[in-house]
């Protein structure tokens, strides 16, 4: 048993680590639709969900239950493995191209193991083009499920998903280019090291301010490639009432929901780890006491949950919000007193908020922009972002170019 | 058997069998799907001989463009089941004879190469990426422009067949 | 370490099974499909010896390889939707007037 | 001017340009200023040339212009040659064409296609010009082909007459026959000398150390004779090939005056003269040369006897002149012939010229019978034609006398095939000098004595312009004093200054000018030539003046024979029956029927025919299904691999590229 153990110990680990990250994804995913709804809602004056559990944090739940016991039709001519094979596709793609991102530089000692921050080491050779590779293929999910329903508006939103895809795919990589020239690797680890060449300089030294175009570019990019607003046309429920999973209904169309949030998740954390800086403190590393910043939102926040617990008079109020509260409290201050925790702890963190503030742009973004239109869509790619990206690559080859001239760096 | 090898040998079995399902499949965009496989499997088959540019190129272009377009036209011509007609004679018994007899040919030829690389093969850990780059922008420059030029005339003539002629 | 003769064989497999499709399927789309597999066997075989030989040559030929299947895709493509405009079926047998 | 003795040709060439492109617009004066000019121009040029030539102390003259031909040791160039016997030529041909251009700018005012005929003069002078200049037996070749041309073209002048045409290609044809015969003796001469530059020739060694092929023993040099002098033949008219000549007749008067009187019919002889080296080593083909000629002077003098139209008997009297020249060249003397070639120029011209103003005075008019008592109406024609026609009867002292004499003289000196060939030749020679006599003076007075046999009412008669008189003028005192080079000798006072002109030239291959008791024979021999020519006067007179209707009883009385003449021999009628129908049948039969429709077209229409079958058998591969074509691709796939498989060292540039 115990041989069984230290001989397989690498596949254990991971797979124990894909069980956690598929937790931890699904679990935010829910909460995403959540913070989502919360969000537009108050953009437009409303309350959003707010009956089940306090501030409707137990919608998402709700939600879950009835994906899960909704009834699953197959509709009648559909391409049976088509039709089944397309959503696992989407979802297995998303959780893959998560699987490739580094959420830390350096490894937890467990076991007398390193064990990362993430499913694969941080330093794969050739990470961002792997993710690429699997951002690519993403495609495939929606175009198939919009071939293979049988019905005319999946195959319409098929055909503009797959249009869309292939023409923003285009300047999202043109647009990284930039980012690579710079960083000289196509490493992610490498990439965000590159931002911290000059530490006293903090936020000054990210991807974004040399690369400001680019990251226009790349954002929008991305936030067409995950079908999002304003480039939602594959499920423009409006016009094609949902697009290409009109016939997904119950757990298929779930997947087809986490698949989209998900690869929310990912371009997320790809522009934070490209333009700004990826787990790196917006600080100079000369301001360490900028490290109690956790603790300094964890505290407080918690002590604010627990006040807000006692104003219900259900169970749920008052036991578990409170405790929920103490523990954040506690959590934040075990921190303050365990410094080196508290310094493995700042990457993720930093990291992770970015992430949340992405997440809050897309949102953001769907409350307030409107849809475009078809031919509005395909000349904006082809004829604006395509060129903006390619100008960006030239720009940057040249400045680095003068620059190896005049100041000999690199 | 190591495990490289296992990998090997996984990977070439997905590829032949994508392969033979092009061929079996009825419907395009099923034989579009089991070509995908193969490609993918042959990606794997680069990581493994140390090509990992390669590899993931092989997944974009192939995978992610060309493959898409694939899958585009197909929606878009809506095409069916292919019709099982055999009005070519040629392309008979004497096709499938031919096309064994190729297969020998090509076969014997690259075996009879094979074996003056197994005694020339070293196998060296290529710094791939980095090494591939400076080819194609040191030794290769002007065949990588030449294909810029061919990228472009294809996208003109692209763009003029697809274009509905005004009537 | 895998010997080279495994994926030179492999590849030559491939190749007979692109021309077979080459030959005996019907649907345009697919024989051209059948195309892009040849080549991708042709591919297998340049990284196998590149490898072998420990030379980047047969991978920078890859690329090239695959530049010229993306042009030939676009343009291919583009000629098969206008025949299927012009005749109605993708079935190569039926489009044997050497004429629009 | 002897360094671009090239302008002298090429100017007449430039007139025939310029009025044969632009003339057809221009009014008559125009194209007379080009023709004229260029003609009378190069006419001056020759005389500067030879003027040079004289200052130079007359050494042979030869200059290289530009190469035609080279191929291998073989060269052709645009050579030009200046000596002696070419000056004679040269000022001949440019002074008597002049002249002739001059009296057609009158004869022609009237006619049709004016620029036509000037254009296609002065071309014939170009060629005539590169004859005559020319110094190796190609370009000569050239310029004969091209007076040919010229001549089939104004011979055809009046193309809408089918007479005129036929006449035209009869002409062109024939020469054809001799033109082979000369290409055949140039090939021989290359054979033999490897150069065909006279030059070369003559003074080649191969040539020094040739044998004399005596009578009899005939070589290559005797070949090569005969074939030249068959060319030569064509183009001057000797028998058998004399036929096109009298035909040649339908052209205007003019031409018969240049081409057919004074120039280009006397090609021949000078081809022969110039060649005279090589004739002096083959005796057998001097002999035959000489019997041709005589015959032919003979011969053509009998028919000219007995025909009425005024141009033909003139055509004939040519015909039977040049075989005079030809008898001088067989019998070795060449100065003589071409002696009597010059002064046959001057009177030839003038009876033709006058000829053509007679017919001019009335109307159009040819047949002698419907003339007569012309003498008074247009006096100096009158006069001129008959200096013209005392010339070439031969009574001294007219140019006639001096060149026939000497021609007679050394005929009855001439050693070669024996004594006998000699008399005979001088026989036949002295009673063609009769016949000469009678029948020009027939026409004298059939055409200006006797009672006018010509509707007064229809026929307006009147004296032709002065452009016309004045060349008939200058040709009368031409062929007054012509011959008085020659004079001094005869009566001895001094040498004979033609032959020793010549000498430089001829003086290898004849005899020098004759001396002691030769003088005494030549003296008699001219008395007996007087008499006979008086004698031809006196029968002429007593048929034709005295008793009018004589002519026509004796014409009764021996009817065979006129009727024979009046036919001339029915020469034409033989040859049509032996000659021209079995051509006829094997170019329709045989080369049309059998080669070019069954062969020719055969092989051609086959060809296509095999091509089609081939395309319907391949068509079926272009099956427009591309599956089949797919095969195909596969088919060539495989050829490809079998040959690298295959190949010897097939697996070698795999290996290669994998290095």
């Amino acid at each position: 048993m115990n041989s069984f153990l230290s001989t397989n110990a690498e596949l254990i680990i991971t797979l124990v680590k894909i069980a956690l990250l598929l937790f931890i994804v699904l679990t935010v995913n829910a909460y995403l639709t959540w913070f989502e709804r919360k969000v537009v809602a108050h953009i437009q004056s409303r309350w959003g969900p707010h009956r089940v559990g306090p501030h409707g944090l137990l919608q998402p739940l709700a939600d879950g239950l009835k994906f899960l016991f909704k009834e699953d039709p197959t509709p009648a001519g559909v391409d049976k493995f088509v039709y089944y094979l397309a959503p696992l596709l989407a979802l297995a793609l998303a959780l893959t191209s998560i699987a490739l991102i580094p959420f830390g530089p350096d490894p937890i000692r467990l076991f007398g193991r390193d064990i990362y921050l993430g499913i694969t080491p941080p330093d794969l050779n050739i990470g961002i083009l792997a993710l690429f590779a699997v951002t690519a293929l993403g495609v495939y999910g929606v175009a198939l499920a919009g071939w293979s329903s049988n019905s005319k508006y999946p195959l319409l939103g098929g055909l503009r998903s797959s249009a869309q895809m292939i023409s923003y795919e285009l300047a999202l990589t043109m647009s990284v280019v930039g980012v690579l020239l710079l960083a000289g690797s196509f490493n992610l680890k490498k990439i965000i090291e590159a931002q911290a060449h000059r530490p006293e300089w903090g936020l000054f030294g990210w991807n974004v301010w040399p690369q400001i175009l680019g990251f226009f570019c790349f954002f929008i990019a991305a936030v067409a490639e995950t079908n999002r607003v304003p480039f939602d046309l594959p499920e423009a429920e409006s016009e094609l009432v949902a697009g290409f999973h009109t016939e997904y209904s119950s757990f298929k169309f779930a997947m087809f929901f986490i698949a989209e949030y998900t690869s929310m998740i990912t371009v997320s954390c790809l522009c934070s780890i490209l333009f700004f800086g990826g787990w790196l403190s917006p600080f100079p590393a000369s301001w360490t006491y900028a490290h109690y910043l956790p603790s300094a939102i964890l505290i407080p926040f918690g002590l604010w949950v627990i006040w807000d617990g006692f104003r219900y008079e259900t169970l749920f109020g008052r036991i578990i919000l409170p405790g929920v509260g103490t523990v954040l409290t506690t959590l934040g201050a075990l921190l303050v007193l365990l410094p080196d925790v508290n310094g493995f702890i700042q990457a993720p963190f930093w990291l992770l908020s970015k992430i949340f503030v992405f997440l809050f742009v897309y949102v953001w973004m769907r409350g307030t922009l409107p849809r475009f239109r078809y031919d509005q869509l395909m000349a904006f790619g082809w004829k604006l972002l395509l060129p903006l990206s390619i100008m960006n690559v030239i720009l940057t080859s040249f400045a680095i170019l003068a620059k190896m001239q005049w100041w000999g760096a690199k | 058997m190591t495990a490289q090898l296992a990998v090997f040998f996984v990977l070439a079995a997905l590829a032949v069998i994508g392969a033979v399902s092009l061929i079996l499949q009825k419907h395009p965009i099923h034989s579009a799907l089991s070509l995908i496989v193969v490609m993918i499997a042959l990606a794997g088959l680069y990581l493994l001989l140390g090509a990992e540019f390669v590899a993931a190129v092989q997944i974009i272009v192939y995978g992610g463009a060309i493959m898409v377009l694939f899958v585009f036209v197909i929606m878009l011509l809506n095409a069916g089941i292919e019709e099982h007609t055999s009005i070519s004679k040629m392309a008979g018994a004497p096709g499938l004879l031919l096309v064994v007899a190729l297969a020998g040919f090509v076969a014997a030829t690259i075996a009879r190469s094979t074996e003056s690389i197994q005694a020339t093969s070293q196998t060296g850990e290529l710094a791939s990426t980095l090494g591939i780059s400076n080819m194609l922008f040191k030794d290769f420059v002007y065949p990588f422009e030449l294909t810029s030029f061919l990228i472009l005339v294809a996208v003109l003539g692209a763009t003029v067949l697809a274009q509905r002629e005004k009537s | 370490m895998v010997p080279t003769n495994y994926y030179v064989i492999l590849s030559t497999i491939l190749f007979g099974l692109g021309v077979f499709a080459f030959i005996f399927k019907r649907n345009i789309i697919t024989i051209f499909m059948s195309i892009e597999l040849m080549l991708n066997a042709v591919n297998l075989a340049f990284v196998a010896f590149s490898q072998a030989l420990g030379r980047l040559d047969g991978q920078v030929f890859v690329l090239f390889v695959i530049v010229v299947a993306a042009a030939e895709a676009a343009v291919g493509l583009g000629i098969i939707i206008l025949i299927a405009r012009s005749r109605q079926t993708l079935n190569v047998e039926r489009v044997n007037l050497l004429k629009l | 001017m002897l360094e671009y003795l090239w302008i002298v040709p090429l100017l007449p060439l430039l007139g025939a340009a310029v009025n044969g492109l632009f003339g057809a617009k221009w009014p008559n004066k125009i194209v007379n200023g080009v023709a004229i000019g260029s003609t009378g121009l190069s006419f001056l040029c020759a005389l500067k040339a030879v003027r040079e030539f004289f200052e130079s102390g007359q050494v042979l003259f030869h200059k290289e212009f530009l190469t035609w031909i080279a191929a291998g040791d073989f060269r052709v160039g645009f050579d030009l040659l200046m000596d002696q016997l070419t000056v004679v030529m040269v000022l001949v041909v440019t002074g008597v064409g002049w002249l002739i251009h001059i009296y057609a700018t009158g004869y022609m005012a009237q006619e049709g296609g004016y620029y036509r005929f000037f254009s296609y003069l002065n071309l014939f002078m170009f060629f005539m010009l590169i004859l005559v200049l020319a110094a190796n037996y190609v370009l000569l070749f050239v310029g004969w082909e091209g007076v040919g041309l010229s001549s089939y073209l104004l011979i055809g002048f009046y193309f809408l007459r089918k007479s005129a045409s036929d006449a035209g290609k009869k002409a062109f044809i024939v020469n054809r026959i001799g033109d082979f015969g000369f290409m055949l003796g140039m090939f021989l001469l290359f054979r033999a000398f490897h150069t065909l530059d006279f030059q070369a020739i003559f003074t080649s060694s191969t040539l020094e150390g040739w044998p004399v092929e005596l009578s009899g023993h005939p070589g290559t040099l005797t070949f090569a004779c005969l074939l030249i002098f068959t060319g030569a033949c064509g183009k001057s008219a000797q028998l058998p090939l004399y036929v096109w000549l009298p035909d040649a007749m339908e052209g205007p008067t003019p031409v018969s005056a240049l081409i057919h009187a004074a120039t280009m019919v006397t090609a021949g002889v000078y081809v022969v003269a110039r060649s005279h080296i090589l004739f002096a080593h083959a005796p057998t083909a001097m002999l035959v040369v000489a019997i041709v000629g005589c015959a032919t002077a003979f011969f053509a003098a009998t028919i000219g006897l007995v025909q009425t139209d005024i141009k033909k008997v003139l055509a004939y009297s040519t015909v039977s002149q040049l075989g005079y020249m030809f008898l001088a060249c067989g019998v070795g003397a060449f100065s003589a012939g071409i002696f009597h070639l010059m002064t046959h120029a001057f009177f030839k011209a003038l009876l033709f010229l006058a000829a053509g103003s007679v017919i001019h005075a009335v109307g159009g008019e040819q047949d002698m019978n419907r003339m007569g008592g012309l003498s008074k109406k247009i006096r100096w024609t009158y006069l001129t034609m008959l200096t013209a026609t005392l010339a070439i009867a031969g009574f001294p002292p007219f140019a006639g006398f001096f060149s026939k004499d000497s021609i007679l003289l050394s005929a009855f000196q001439n050693e070669n095939g024996g004594r006998s060939a000699g008399y005979a030749l001088y026989g036949f020679g002295l009673a063609t000098a009769l016949l000469t006599s009678f029948y020009m003076f027939r026409l004298i007075f059939l055409t200006f004595h006797g009672k006018q046999r010509y509707d007064e009412h229809k026929v307006h008669v009147h004296e032709s312009p002065r452009t016309m008189l004045v060349p008939l003028m200058i040709l009368a005192v031409l062929s007054i004093i012509g011959g008085w080079l020659a004079a001094p000798a005869m009566l001895g006072t001094g040498p004979d200054y033609f032959t020793k002109f010549l000498q430089p030239v001829f003086g290898g291959s004849e005899a020098a000018g004759p001396e002691g008791e030769v003088r005494a024979l030549e003296l008699t021999l001219a008395g007996i030539a007087v008499i006979t020519a008086l004698i031809g006067i006196m029968v002429a007179f007593w048929l034709y003046l005295k008793g009018p209707g004589k002519a026509d009883s004796l014409a009764k009385s021996m009817r065979g024979v006129y009727t024979a003449l009046l036919n001339k021999y029915y020469v034409d009628e033989f040859y049509a029956a032996m000659i021209v129908k079995p051509l006829l049948w094997i170019s329709t039969n045989v080369l049309w029927k059998a080669a070019d429709v069954a062969g020719i077209d055969g092989a051609v229409n086959g060809i296509a025919a095999g091509t089609t079958a081939i395309g319907d058998g391949v068509r079926h591969t272009q099956s427009g299904n591309t599956r089949s074509y797919a095969v195909w691709v596969v088919v060539g796939a495989l050829v490809v691999m079998a040959v690298i498989f295959f190949w010897p060292f097939g697996g070698k540039p795999v290996l290669g590229m994998l290095r």
